[in-house]
């Protein structure tokens, strides 16, 4: 098994597009090196990649904010402005796993292990964030709802590395939470998870919204219908209704070990309806 | 493919190691450094007895490589005391039975450590959350929290 | 006379007579006179009971005495442990060598 | 009574009763401790374990020759290499126990009998080396239907897991075998006619999940077999006498010729009483002539060790009108696993032994199916039965209006209660319980909607059992005292305090470690409750005997005779008008002469411990349900239990904490998750869920002491109860918070949320 840190992108993508086998990205290994450990895989080439100068920053970009796809839980929590912009975004990356795990964790792997449990995400796609991609042929920038395909399977090509986020600018009164229901209150996967960014008016009605889904299909889901249901509102009692009405119409998760289906879909409802309320009581006192 | 030839810093003293790839920081500190401090208890993060500093942030030492450490600082449980005398959470750990088999404890006092030079003044909820990827199976976690915190307030009287 | 009840199963093997009036005044005597009566009893009582004699539990203690008016129970044998080690360990290895290979 | 909320009287002695540093404790916050897996050997290999990866498959074969093959593995074991074990049962209580089914459980003979059962191992010069080398293996296997459920596993039709195993205890004796193993029986007075004077009969079944000990540390262990027979091993076990014995039996071993070092035990709450890997590794050892180190993943603690039983219980209860509890019956279906053996039998004799009943009639059913062979988990067998019997008691309290503590207080065993298990109670402390719960702030205050406040009691009988212990006075008057049952939560402080105040020494001047098995005599485990118990009686004869012996030279030197001197204080002094002519001795100047006067100063306490007492407990715990999702907070918790006498409070305390927030976990999250497959899908601590620290709020004490008449300090032991009355305390608080009363453990959210949603409350 071999184990390269290159410190650049072009580097990474060489070594990656030139391998033989399997070959896997490192980023905070929190989840390969367990499959590893498991013998779920066992690659012929581990590209690390917290050695590329891109991959472990956190800059302001376009009025927005780029992050690197290797950065850790505890540095973006760490991070002195991006929690009063993201809340929500900081918050889901800081779900995942204990305060260790956040040492290591990253937005990358979280995005990149193809779980549709994972915490960041969902925030991520209702933030609008865009994955931006490096590969043989160059770089390109996805939304990060369509880097996931399904269980374990990604839109990347062969070679083809996350780099980093990019968070879009913040209008005024805008806002974002996320929310996960797990059985205990810490260390377990999210059995539903809901992420809700928005933007109010002069006149605290809700101008734009995005809500996501997770671990409610095989994917995290963009819900636009459920962001449809309260944009014009003021996330009153009837447009709340609509909001877990749309939430519900959308999942189409599994029973397994972690929740039955009919408690997926009732927790999504119940979940996008509090990660609304929060987004919504952040945003209001955002000016 | 040959072993790779690691120089890292342990406890403030310079270590140099070979490793396979595939071998853990953990496995290095427990089999190749014979730092048996730090444990195993489940090798997938979910437990947090190998806890140890890297570079000053906490982690789980099963979750990096050997490999990873060139050129980096790791603190494990068998720096925390100073020459004679131990640290003060080693110590009200002590006074307070705050450990019963003693297998988390390692963990447990490098993550408290890591709680209170982030915040010297942590509120229960704080410890228990910071706390909560270290797994303790005998004392239902009441005298580990306490004696974070009491240690927390005797360090804040200096 | 001391007065012996069997808890439990143990009835089953004296065929469901569950109480005796003996005189047996220590734990050794007791499990004499209890096999006399009732040779199937034997075995249990080898290692595999409890005595309760007015209220005290005792486990492997052939020589806890017992008196005329005391009330004696054989009871299953507690374990804090599971179950499968509660036995007579002597016994288990000393019939373990002559199935050694 | 001495009610102390944690701190305990001096009662004239100076360290019982305190707080001590615990001896052990330095090594233990410094990462020195030397736990299983820390022990490393020179030349020593890396054992594993090949796994069956299906629940029940007939053995074909298993050719091992190309692993032979491979370069650095140094040994191959299977079945070939152990000697069959012929069915005999040993009488083992009314629990009969075969090494027939020891031997298969260490290593699978004709059948694999649950995912995870040992097939093969070997021993390799390195972890990749022995990983590959498993690989290599190749079994085959014919697969056979397997069943996973208990009451499935008693149908007639189930698929049987023994072709021998024909149920005991039912007449006539069944002609045709079955997964029963085998019917157990409790039967006072008469409960059909109990049930005649009921004026309120309240029938309930409750279906319990598979809980593993969970203990942090996997099993591990070190083996070196050399040429001559003899055997050293260093395991990480409850017992390592225990150990000792088993692999003497399973392997053909002179006993005399194996010496088992207990290392630190991180962990075992029961789960470390039996064998898994050091068979093996001996085996190995032998094979290969060098030493072999194996360590359990955390996947194959979940899948080959502990757990301990689910289980399906009925219970009926009946009431008089005033709340006199007048009948009790149950019904006990216990999961054994793959082999007989489950704590049905303690749970047939605790389900109502917290209460004073005329009529009590509790049968049993131990049932093997293809989940791994349950171990001892904390009051083995105890927390299932009460649970359910303790659901029920509060369903009683509510149906007729009463306090569930007055109903408890109405009924409650105490001092000449003749108990559901039989005999007379001697003096307990069930009332002191009971009472101090009551008399809590906690208990008084407060509740608002969607929360609510349970209470339950438990009960364990607690056991003495055999104990060796050695304490021998050093040149320089210190003392080392030796203990042969391993320490898991403090063992070592609380003899300490107890030989000081014994021998009058400070604390400090005595080290106390575990001895191997060379070292001292037999020591039955650490388990039920005993260590402390029989350690600090084995004590205080092994210090007698250290008195005699120097008040005995004390009268050679001093040309005195016995009625002359006396001890006190940790001194010999001489009385009267000797005490003109000599002065008191002490042990470090009895020691400085020991030499001149005899030699060596030493005693050693090997008794059979009786006189165990009786331990109840009663819980209060307050939650929150969130009606939207069913999840469920622990708000706050108060545990009061009677240890007779603490010896170290803290540790005691530790003991019921410990086993509450085990209790929360049982009632609320853990449980083994099978498929359809027959496989375990969360063998982790991912999905395994254990409480974790934000989880559980802080657990509030109360030491209550009603001293154990038959123990030279009043000692009860504390360490099980703890975990018996939670799953109902949380179950009934559930109910006070929601209405609705759940009979299956654990609540996990889904199953909360469903019971909600079925009665419309699901909103907040």
């Amino acid at each position: 098994m071999r184990y390269e840190a290159p410190e650049s992108l072009e580097g990474a993508v060489a070594l990656l597009a030139g391998a033989k086998g399997e070959a896997r990205v490192l980023a905070g290994g929190t989840d390969l090196l367990v499959q590893m450990r498991a013998d779920v895989v066992d690659p012929d080439l581990i590209v690390d990649i917290k050695r590329i100068p891109e991959a472990r920053e956190i800059t302001q970009d376009k009025g927005g904010w780029r992050i690197g796809a290797a950065v850790t839980g505890a540095e973006l929590k760490d991070h002195p402005q991006l929690k009063q912009v993201w809340p929500g975004v900081i918050e889901a990356a800081n779900l995942i796993g204990s305060t260790q795990v956040q040492g290591r964790a990253t937005l990358g792997g979280n995005l990149c292990n193809g779980s549709p449990a994972a915490d960041s995400v969902p925030a991520l796609i209702a933030a609008g964030a865009l994955a931006s991609l490096v590969g043989p042929a160059g770089r390109r920038d996805l939304p990060v709802e369509d880097v996931m395909l399904g269980p374990r399977k990604l839109a990347l090509q062969k070679g083809e590395i996350v780099a980093s986020f990019w968070l879009p600018p913040r209008p005024p009164r805008s806002s974002d939470a996320y929310l996960r229901f797990i059985p205990r209150t810490e260390m377990d996967i999210a059995v539903v998870g809901a992420g809700v960014s928005l933007s109010l008016d002069g006149n605290s009605v809700i101008s734009a919204a995005r809500v996501s889904l997770g671990a409610v299909a095989a994917r995290v889901l963009l819900v636009p219908e459920a962001a449809q249901a309260i944009i014009g509102s003021r996330l009153d009692k009837p447009a709340q209704d609509r909001l877990e009405a749309a939430a519900r119409a959308a999942c189409r998760p599994i029973d397994d070990k972690r929740g039955t289906t009919e408690f997926r879909i009732d927790v999504a409802a119940v979940l996008a309806r509090r990660s609304a309320l929060i987004a919504l009581d952040r945003a209001r006192s955002n000016n | 493919m040959a072993k790779h030839h690691i120089e890292a810093v342990v406890n403030g003293d310079p270590v140099e190691f070979l490793c396979e790839t595939e071998e853990t920081l953990l496995d290095v500190l427990r089999d190749t450094l014979n730092l048996t401090g730090s444990k195993e208890g489940c090798a997938s993060g979910d437990c947090g007895a190998c806890s140890v500093m890297l570079d000053g942030r906490l982690v789980c030492s099963c979750l990096v490589l050997g490999c990873e450490v060139s050129g980096r600082k790791i603190e494990t449980i068998e720096g925390m005391a100073k020459g004679d005398s131990l640290h003060p959470l080693q110590r009200r750990f002590l006074e307070a039975a705050a450990l019963q088999c003693g297998i988390c404890t390692p963990g447990v006092l490098v993550a408290s450590k890591a709680l209170l030079e982030r915040n010297p003044n942590p509120s229960e909820h704080e410890v228990r959350f910071w706390l909560a990827g270290n797994l303790c199976r005998c004392t239902g976690y009441d005298k580990i929290v306490t004696a974070v915190m009491d240690t927390a307030a005797a360090m804040r009287k200096g | 006379m001391a007065r012996v009840v069997l808890v439990g199963n143990l009835a089953q093997v004296t065929g469901g007579v569950a109480e005796f009036d003996l005189s047996a005044t220590s734990v050794q005597q007791l499990f004499r006179q209890l096999a006399e009566l009732h040779p199937a009893l034997e075995p249990h009582l080898e290692t595999g009971v409890a005595v309760a004699i007015d209220g005290q539990i005792y486990q492997d203690a052939l020589f806890a005495p017992i008196d005329e008016a005391s009330e004696v129970f054989l009871l299953p044998q507690i374990a804090g442990g599971a179950s499968w080690q509660r036995l007579d360990l002597r016994t288990a290895a000393a019939r373990g060598r002559s199935f050694a290979r | 009574m001495a009610e102390t909320n944690g701190h305990s009287q001096a009662n004239g002695h100076s360290y019982v009763g305190t707080r001590q540093i615990r001896p052990d404790g330095v090594d233990k916050v410094t990462g020195r401790a030397r736990f299983g897996a820390d022990f490393n050997l020179p030349g020593q290999l890396i054992g594993r374990v090949l796994r069956s990866p299906h629940p029940h498959a007939r053995i074909v074969s298993i050719d091992a020759s190309k692993a032979e093959a491979l370069p650095g593995v140094k040994a191959v074991i299977t079945r070939d290499d152990f000697g069959d074990q012929p069915s005999e049962f040993i009488p083992a209580g009314e629990m009969m126990m075969n090494y027939k089914d020891v031997v298969r459980n260490v290593m699978a003979r004709e059948k694999a009998l649950y995912e995870g059962h040992a097939v093969a191992a070997v021993a390799a010069t390195s972890v990749a080396i022995a990983r590959r080398a498993l690989k290599l293996i190749d079994v085959k296997y014919e697969v056979l239907p397997h069943v996973i459920d208990v009451v499935e596993a008693m149908r007639p039709d189930a698929p049987l897991l023994h072709d021998d195993l024909f149920t005991v205890g039912v007449e006539p004796k069944p002609q045709k075998p079955s997964n029963v193993a085998k019917r157990v029986e409790i039967k006072v007075g008469d409960v059909d006619a109990g049930f005649k004077k009921a004026d309120l009969i309240v029938e309930r079944e409750f279906k319990t999940a598979p809980v593993h000990q969970g203990y942090i540390e996997p099993h591990a262990a070190v083996a070196s077999a050399s040429e001559d027979g003899s055997v050293e091993l260093w395991t990480t076990t409850q017992g390592h006498f225990i150990v000792r014995a088993h692999c003497a039996r399973l392997l053909g071993l002179d006993m005399g010729k194996v010496r088992v070092t207990a290392t630190e035990i991180g962990g075992g709450f029961g789960g470390k009483t039996v064998v898994y890997l050091e068979p093996l590794a001996i085996a190995l050892s032998r094979k290969a002539k060098r030493p072999v180190k194996m360590v359990m993943s955390r996947e194959e603690v979940f899948k080959a060790s502990g757990p301990t039983s689910g289980a399906t219980v009925r219970v009926k209860m009946g009431a008089t009108r005033d709340g006199k509890f007048v009948a009790g019956f149950a019904e006990l279906k216990y999961q054994a696993g793959a082999f007989q053996g489950s704590p049905v039998q303690p749970g047939t004799m605790c389900a109502y032994a917290p209460y004073d009943i005329e009529n009590v009639h509790v049968i049993g059913y131990d049932v093997v199916s293809n989940r791994p062979k349950v171990a001892a988990y904390r009051a083995p067998g105890a927390p299932i039965s009460e649970y359910a019997v303790e659901s029920v008691v509060d369903e009683i309290a509510k149906k007729l209006g009463l306090d569930p503590i007055e109903l408890r207080m109405m009924n409650a065993a105490r001092e000449g209660t003749k108990a559901a298990y039989g005999p007379k109670f001697g003096p307990i402390g069930l009332e002191e319980t009971l009472n101090s719960i009551k008399k809590t702030e906690h208990w008084n205050t407060p509740l608002r909607k969607w929360q609510g406040r349970g209470v339950a009691s438990g009960f364990w009988f607690n056991i003495g059992g055999e104990t060796s212990v050695s304490l021998t006075v050093n040149e320089d008057g210190t003392i080392s005292l030796m203990a042969g049952t391993p320490d898991i939560g403090g063992l070592r402080a609380a003899l300490t305090s107890v030989a000081a105040d014994e021998l009058g020494v400070p604390y400090e001047k005595i080290r106390p470690i575990i001895g191997d098995t060379g070292s001292l005599g037999f020591n039955f485990l650490t388990g039920g409750s005993r260590s402390a118990f029989s350690g600090s009686m084995a004590i205080v004869e092994a210090a007698r005997q250290i008195k005699q012996e120097l008040i005995a030279r004390a009268c050679k030197l001093w040309e005195a005779k016995p009625d002359q001197v006396e001890w006190k204080d940790g001194a010999v002094r001489p009385l009267g008008a000797l005490g003109e002519k000599v002065k008191p001795m002490t042990i470090a100047d009895f020691a400085k002469v020991s030499g001149k006067t005899g030699g060596p100063i030493g005693g050693s306490g090997r008794i059979n411990a009786q006189g165990a007492g009786p331990s109840f407990g009663t819980h209060l715990v307050d939650l929150e349900v969130d009606p939207e999702t069913g999840r469920t907070t622990i708000l706050r918790y108060t545990v009061a239990q009677d240890a007779g006498r603490a010896l170290h409070p803290a540790y005691v305390e530790g003991q019921y904490q410990g086993g509450a927030v085990q209790g929360i976990g049982w009632a609320l999250n853990e449980e083994y998750i099978y498929g359809e497959d027959g496989k375990l899908q969360n063998a982790g601590f991912l999905d395994y869920r254990m409480p974790v620290a934000s989880d559980v709020p802080m657990i509030d004490t109360v030491l209550v002491e009603v001293g154990n008449p038959k123990h030279p300090y009043g000692v009860r032991g504390v360490g099980e109860t703890p975990i018996v009355p939670p799953l109902a305390a949380i179950a009934n608080a559930m109910e006070n918070a929601t209405g609705v009363r759940f009979t299956e453990l654990p609540m996990s959210p889904p199953k909360v949320l469903k019971a909600l949603k079925d009665k419309g409350l699901n909103k907040a």
